[in-house]
C-alpha cells in the first residue's frame, strides 16, 4: 500500500477499529448525544460521566467504518481526567490536525495518529464524527450532533 | 424483463472506443485508473466535448425570442435535441420532452405539476423499495403537501428483487400513482416496468419511471414500455452535466399546471397574471442549458453510434464476470440478481466498512462508490449500513475486472480478514 | 445609484479582449458580426471553454458522496466554485450560495421555498412596473397559492426610473416581500437597489434583488446591498448556460422548507420521512451542473482580471455614445435614462416593427433583439407593442455603435420612412 | 440588402404592409377570431361574413410587423368569393410555402409573395398568424387562436 494509505491507517488505528475500547453504553452517564455522518449514514452515541468540570469515564457505541471507530476508541481512552477546558482545547487543536496536517503539541498521545486524515478530504468527517458527539453531549444539546 | 434478443456477438470484454476519453488514460496514486464509478456518472467523449466546444465558438446565442442568426441557430440547435431525445427513446414527438437538470429534476417536476394539483387525502402513491431518493423523497415532500399515503413494493432480500406476488392488491384503487426505477442503482435489477405499467395503465394509476440508470445503457422504446413519464440525466449517458430530461406523454402533459414561472413559458403577460405557451414550453422558464443539449445530442449520437444493445450486452457481461469472480472471493456478500442483471456489482465485505473499501481501492486507481447509494431505507431493510458498488460502461474491459478483484483480496489482507 | 467612483480612465472605445472569443470572428450574411445581444446572453472566452473542457478531460466525476480521487476533485472544483461565487458577490460565506439553473430557477426557488411558507391572504408582494417575468411570473403563481396581493412600483415613463414619491406609503404594512430588478434590461435603468433594501429592512419586508443584469457587469457588493436574496445566471457573464446561483442570507436561508427532494440534500432518509442537510446542500437535489460551475468559476475570475469597474465603464460609455447617435437620428423614440445607465439602449422607430427591424440588422451582420423583452406588462404601459435593444459587454467597440446607427439609416430608408 | 430581404420584403409586402387593405372592423361578421403570436405578443382580429359556405367578405384589425400586416391584407384581398373548401386548401399549400419555400400551384396570384419567409425561420409565424386567426373564426372557435 502507498504511504498516505500507511499515513491514513496506522497501526494503532487498525488496531483501535479491531478491538474498540470503551465500546459499550455508560449506564451512568449523564451526558451523551448522537452524532451523525451524512456523507454516509453512519452514527455514533458518545456517553460521557463529568463530576466537577472533569471527564470521569467516555464510551460509546454505534456503527462505522475503521477510521470513526478507531477515533472514537482513542479519544475516549484519551480524555478520562481531563477538564472540560482542556477537552475543548483538544477538539479544537484535533480539528485543526485532521483539516490542516499541522500535528498540534497537546494533540500528543495516540490522537496523533489522525493527522495523515487531511489527506483524504472525504474521510476528514470520519475522524471528527465522534468528537461532534461528545462535544454536543457536553453542552448537553438536545437534538443529535452531526458532522456538519 | 431482458429483451432476449439483446445476444451479446463477440464482445470479447475489450474496453470499447477507450481513445475517445483522455480522461481514462491518467494515473491515479500511481496506478492506471479503473473507473468503476459510471452508475454515479459517466466520461464524455471527445464528440461531447467538441459539440459543446463548437457550439460556443460559432452559434452561441439565447433561443426562442432572438430573431439574429445566432439566435436562429441556437434555437434550431436547442430544438433538433428535443427531437434527438424523443427518437432516442422513441416517444410520439418531440413535444413530449420537457428539458431539466436531471433526472432528479425531472421527478420534482412531476410532483409539482402533475401531483399537487392531482393528489389528495386517502390517495395512495405506491413506489417500490429500491426507489433512489430521488424518486422518495419529492413524493414524501407531496404526500405531506397533499395528504397522500406512500406505500411500498416490497423488495425480496439479498437478490433484489420487486416481489410482485401481492402486486395486484397493492394496485387496487385508490393507488393514484406508482413510480418506479427502471434499473435499481444499488442492486442492478431491471424491473419489468413494461409489465407494470400495463397493469397500472389498467387501473388508471398513473405511471412514473425513474430512467437514470436504464437511458443509455440499453434501447428504450417508451412507447413500448407505455409510462406516462420517463426521467434521465445526460451526465450518466456521455453527455454533459446539468442536462437531463423528463417525458410525459402528451395527453397528460397537456394538463398539468405550470412549473417555474418566467421568461420563454409564458404567452401573455398582465401584471397580475398571465396565460402560458403550449407544452412543453410551458415547463421550460427561463434560459435553459443550451450548450447542455447540444452536447446531450452528441452523446445519444455517439451511443447509438456504438449500439445500445451492444452497451447493454457489454456492461451485462462484465457485471456477470465480476459477480462471478466475487462469488468465489471468501467474505463477501452479493447483491442484486445473478442473472439478467444490469452492469454494476454491489457487495459488502466482512469486517469491512464500504468506505475503508473505496478508499483503499482508490489508493490502487481503483474508482468505486461506497455508502448507501441514495437507497438509505433499501440498506436498512438489507441490514447494512452501505454498500461497495463498482459500475461499468463500455470502455471497461474484463481486465479491468480482474483489477478490482486483485484489489480487493489485497484491501482483505491489509485489514487482515480471515477470509483472505 | 452608480458608485461615483466609477471614472472611465481610458476605455478609448475600443473592443477589449476580442481575440480570446473566437465567435465574434466571423461573417453573418456577408457581413462582420456586429454581437449586441448581450443582454440575452453573452458570448464565452477561451479561458471558460478551456477551464471545462479540462475538468471533464481530467477530474470528471460525481460529487459529494464519492471517496475516490476523481469524486474528491470533483467536489473541490465544485465547492470552490461555491466560494468563488460568494466572493465574487462579497457574501459573508459560501454557504449562502446555492447554485441553480440560473436567474429564473432562482427566483421561482424563493418564491417555492420561501414564499408559499411566508406568504398568506392579505400579505403585500411588492414588485416594480420594470420587472423581468422571471420576477413577476413565480409570484404572480405564489400569489394565486397563498392569496397574497401583487402591487407594483410605478415606472415614471419614456425616461424609466422607478417612481419612488410614494414609496414610504407602498412600504408600509402588509407588504412581506419587495423584488426588484438591479438593472432593467429593457430600459437599461439602474435601480437604488441598496437604498430600497434599507427602506424595505426597516419595515421587516424581505428583499429579493433580480441581479441577471447586474452581476458581472458591475461591481456587487451584496453586503453592501443588504438584500435577503440575489438571483443571477451564468451564462450572461462570460460562463456556460445552465449555471447559475441565488444569495440567500444564512438568517432566511437557515429557516426555507426545502426545493427539490432527492439525492444530495439529504441527511437521513426513511420509506416515509427523511431529514435534510445543513443549507446550502438542503437546496441542491441531485447531481448539480458540476461543469456549468467549473466554467462559472472560470468566467469570474476572466472578469475580475479585466476588472468589472472597467466593464462597466465601458459598456456605459457604449451606451451613452449610442443613445447619442440614436437621438440625433428622426423617427427614433429612446427608452430609459440619459444620464446613469446600464450598458445598453432600447428604441422604437416610427412606423417599423422591431421585429422587421431586427431581421434587416441581422442581414447586415448586426445582432439586436426586438420584442417585448420578457416585459409585456412595462411594454403596455409604455404603449409600444414591442422596442429594438442594443446590449453591449467590454467586447464592443465604439465602431460597432457607429456600424448600428448606420445600419438603423440603412432600414428606415429601406422601409421609406419620411425620417430616413 | 442582400436577396434573401429582398425576397422576404417584396415590393407588394412592403406596399400591403404601408396600405393594409380591409383593415377595418367588418360590422355584419358572422365569424371572428383573434390570433396572437407568443414570440412578439403581436395579435391579429379576423372578420368573416360566410354565406352559403362563401367567403362574402373578410377584414382585420390589430397590430404586428410588416410581415403580419401584409399577410392579412392580402389574406383578406384574396379569398373573397372562396368556398370554406378552397380556403382550407389554400391553407394548406401556404402552410407548406411558408414553412418549406416550396410555391404551390393553387397559392398562385400575391400569396406567392410570401415563399421567400421560410429562410427566416423566427417570421414564419408572423405570415401564419392572421391565416390561424382566419381559420379559427372559421371554425367558429370560442377561443382566441394562436400561432403555435
Ligand atoms: C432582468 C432579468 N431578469 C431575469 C432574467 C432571466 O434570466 P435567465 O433566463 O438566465 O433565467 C433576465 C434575462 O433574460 C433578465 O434580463
Ligand atoms: C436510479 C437513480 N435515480 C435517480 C438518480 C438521480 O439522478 P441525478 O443525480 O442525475 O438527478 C440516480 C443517480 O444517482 C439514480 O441512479
Ligand atoms: S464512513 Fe461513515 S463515519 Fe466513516
Ligand atoms: S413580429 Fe409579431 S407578428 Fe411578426
Amino acid at each position: 500500500m502507498t504511504d498516505d494509505v500507511n499515513d491514513l491507517y496506522q497501526e494503532v488505528i487498525l488496531d483501535h477499529s479491531r478491538t474498540p475500547r470503551n465500546f459499550k453504553k455508560l449506564e451512568n452517564a449523564n451526558h451523551m448525544a448522537d452524532g451523525h455522518n451524512p456523507l454516509c449514514g453512519d452514527r455514533v452515541t458518545v456517553f460521557a460521566r463529568v463530576e466537577n468540570d472533569v471527564i470521569q469515564e467516555l464510551s460509546f457505541q454505534g456503527s462505522g467504518c475503521a477510521i470513526s471507530k478507531a477515533s472514537a476508541s482513542i479519544m475516549t481512552a484519551s480524555l478520562k481526567g481531563k477538564t472540560l477546558a482542556e477537552v475543548q482545547s483538544l477538539f479544537d487543536q484535533y480539528h485543526v490536525m485532521v483539516t490542516t496536517g499541522t500535528p498540534v503539541d497537546a494533540t500528543g498521545g495516540k490522537l496523533i495518529a489522525f493527522a495523515g486524515v487531511h489527506k483524504f478530504p472525504a474521510r476528514v468527517k470520519c475522524a471528527i464524527l465522534p468528537w461532534h458527539a461528545l462535544m454536543s453531549a457536553l453542552k448537553k444539546s438536545p437534538t443529535p450532533a452531526t458532522t456538519e | 424483463m431482458v429483451n432476449p434478443a439483446f445476444h451479446c456477438h463477440g464482445c470479447h470484454g475489450e474496453g470499447l472506443m477507450r481513445e475517445d476519453f483522455p480522461i481514462l488514460n491518467q494515473s491515479i496514486h500511481g496506478y492506471p485508473l479503473v473507473y468503476l464509478d459510471n452508475a454515479a456518472t459517466s466520461q464524455k467523449p471527445r464528440a461531447v466535448l467538441d459539440a459543446t466546444r463548437n457550439y460556443y465558438e460559432r452559434n452561441n446565442a439565447n433561443v426562442h425570442r432572438g430573431i439574429h442568426e445566432l439566435s436562429n441557430r441556437a434555437t434550431a440547435a436547442y430544438e433538433n435535441g428535443r427531437e434527438r431525445v424523443a427518437s432516442f427513446f422513441n416517444a410520439r414527438s418531440s413535444r413530449e420532452i420537457i428539458f431539466t437538470r436531471g433526472t432528479t429534476e425531472a421527478l420534482n417536476l412531476v410532483a409539482h405539476s402533475w401531483g399537487r394539483a392531482n393528489l389528495k387525502a386517502g390517495d395512495i402513491i405506491l413506489l417500490t423499495e429500491m426507489e433512489h431518493h430521488s424518486n422518495l423523497v419529492p413524493w414524501q415532500l407531496v404526500a405531506r403537501e397533499t395528504g397522500a399515503e406512500l406505500r411500498f413494493i416490497p423488495v425480496t432480500g439479498d437478490e433484489g428483487l420487486l416481489d410482485l406476488s401481492a402486486i395486484d392488491s397493492l394496485l387496487a384503487a385508490p393507488v393514484k400513482l406508482l413510480g418506479m426505477t427502471h434499473i435499481s442503482n444499488s442492486l442492478g435489477t431491471i424491473n419489468p416496468v413494461a409489465e407494470l405499467c400495463q397493469k397500472a395503465r389498467r387501473q388508471g394509476v398513473v405511471t412514473v419511471v425513474d430512467g437514470a440508470q436504464s437511458a443509455g445503457h440499453l434501447p428504450v422504446d417508451l412507447q413500448e414500455i407505455g409510462c406516462d413519464f420517463y426521467a434521465f440525466s445526460g451526465h450518466k449517458i456521455c453527455g454533459p452535466t446539468g442536462i437531463g430530461g423528463l417525458y410525459a406523454r402528451a395527453e397528460i402533459m397537456e394538463q398539468m399546471a405550470p412549473y417555474h414561472g418566467g421568461g420563454e413559458m409564458i404567452q401573455d403577460v398582465e401584471f397580475t397574471h398571465s396565460t402560458y405557451k403550449e407544452p412543453p414550453h410551458k415547463f421550460e422558464a427561463g434560459t435553459p442549458n443550451i450548450a447542455g443539449v447540444v452536447g446531450l445530442h452528441a452523446a445519444m449520437d455517439y451511443l447509438d453510434c456504438i449500439g445500445r444493445e451492444k452497451v447493454f450486452c457489454h456492461d451485462q457481461e462484465l457485471a456477470l464476470y465480476a459477480y462471478e469472480l466475487l462469488t468465489r472471493l471468501k467474505g463477501v456478500r452479493l447483491f442484486g440478481p445473478q442473472k439478467g442483471r444490469a452492469g454494476l456489482v454491489s457487495f459488502h465485505l466482512n469486517e469491512i466498512h464500504a468506505h475503508d473499501m473505496v478508499t483503499l481501492a482508490d489508493q490502487k486507481g481503483v474508482a468505486l462508490r461506497g455508502g448507501h447509494h441514495c437507497n438509505q431505507p433499501l440498506m436498512k431493510k438489507l441490514g447494512v449500513d452501505s454498500t461497495s458498488r463498482a459500475s461499468f460502461y463500455f470502455y471497461n474491459s474484463f481486465a479491468e475486472v480482474d483489477r478490482l478483484a486483485e484489489v480487493i483480496r489485497e484491501i482483505q489482507k491489509f485489514f487482515g480478514c480471515a477470509a483472505a
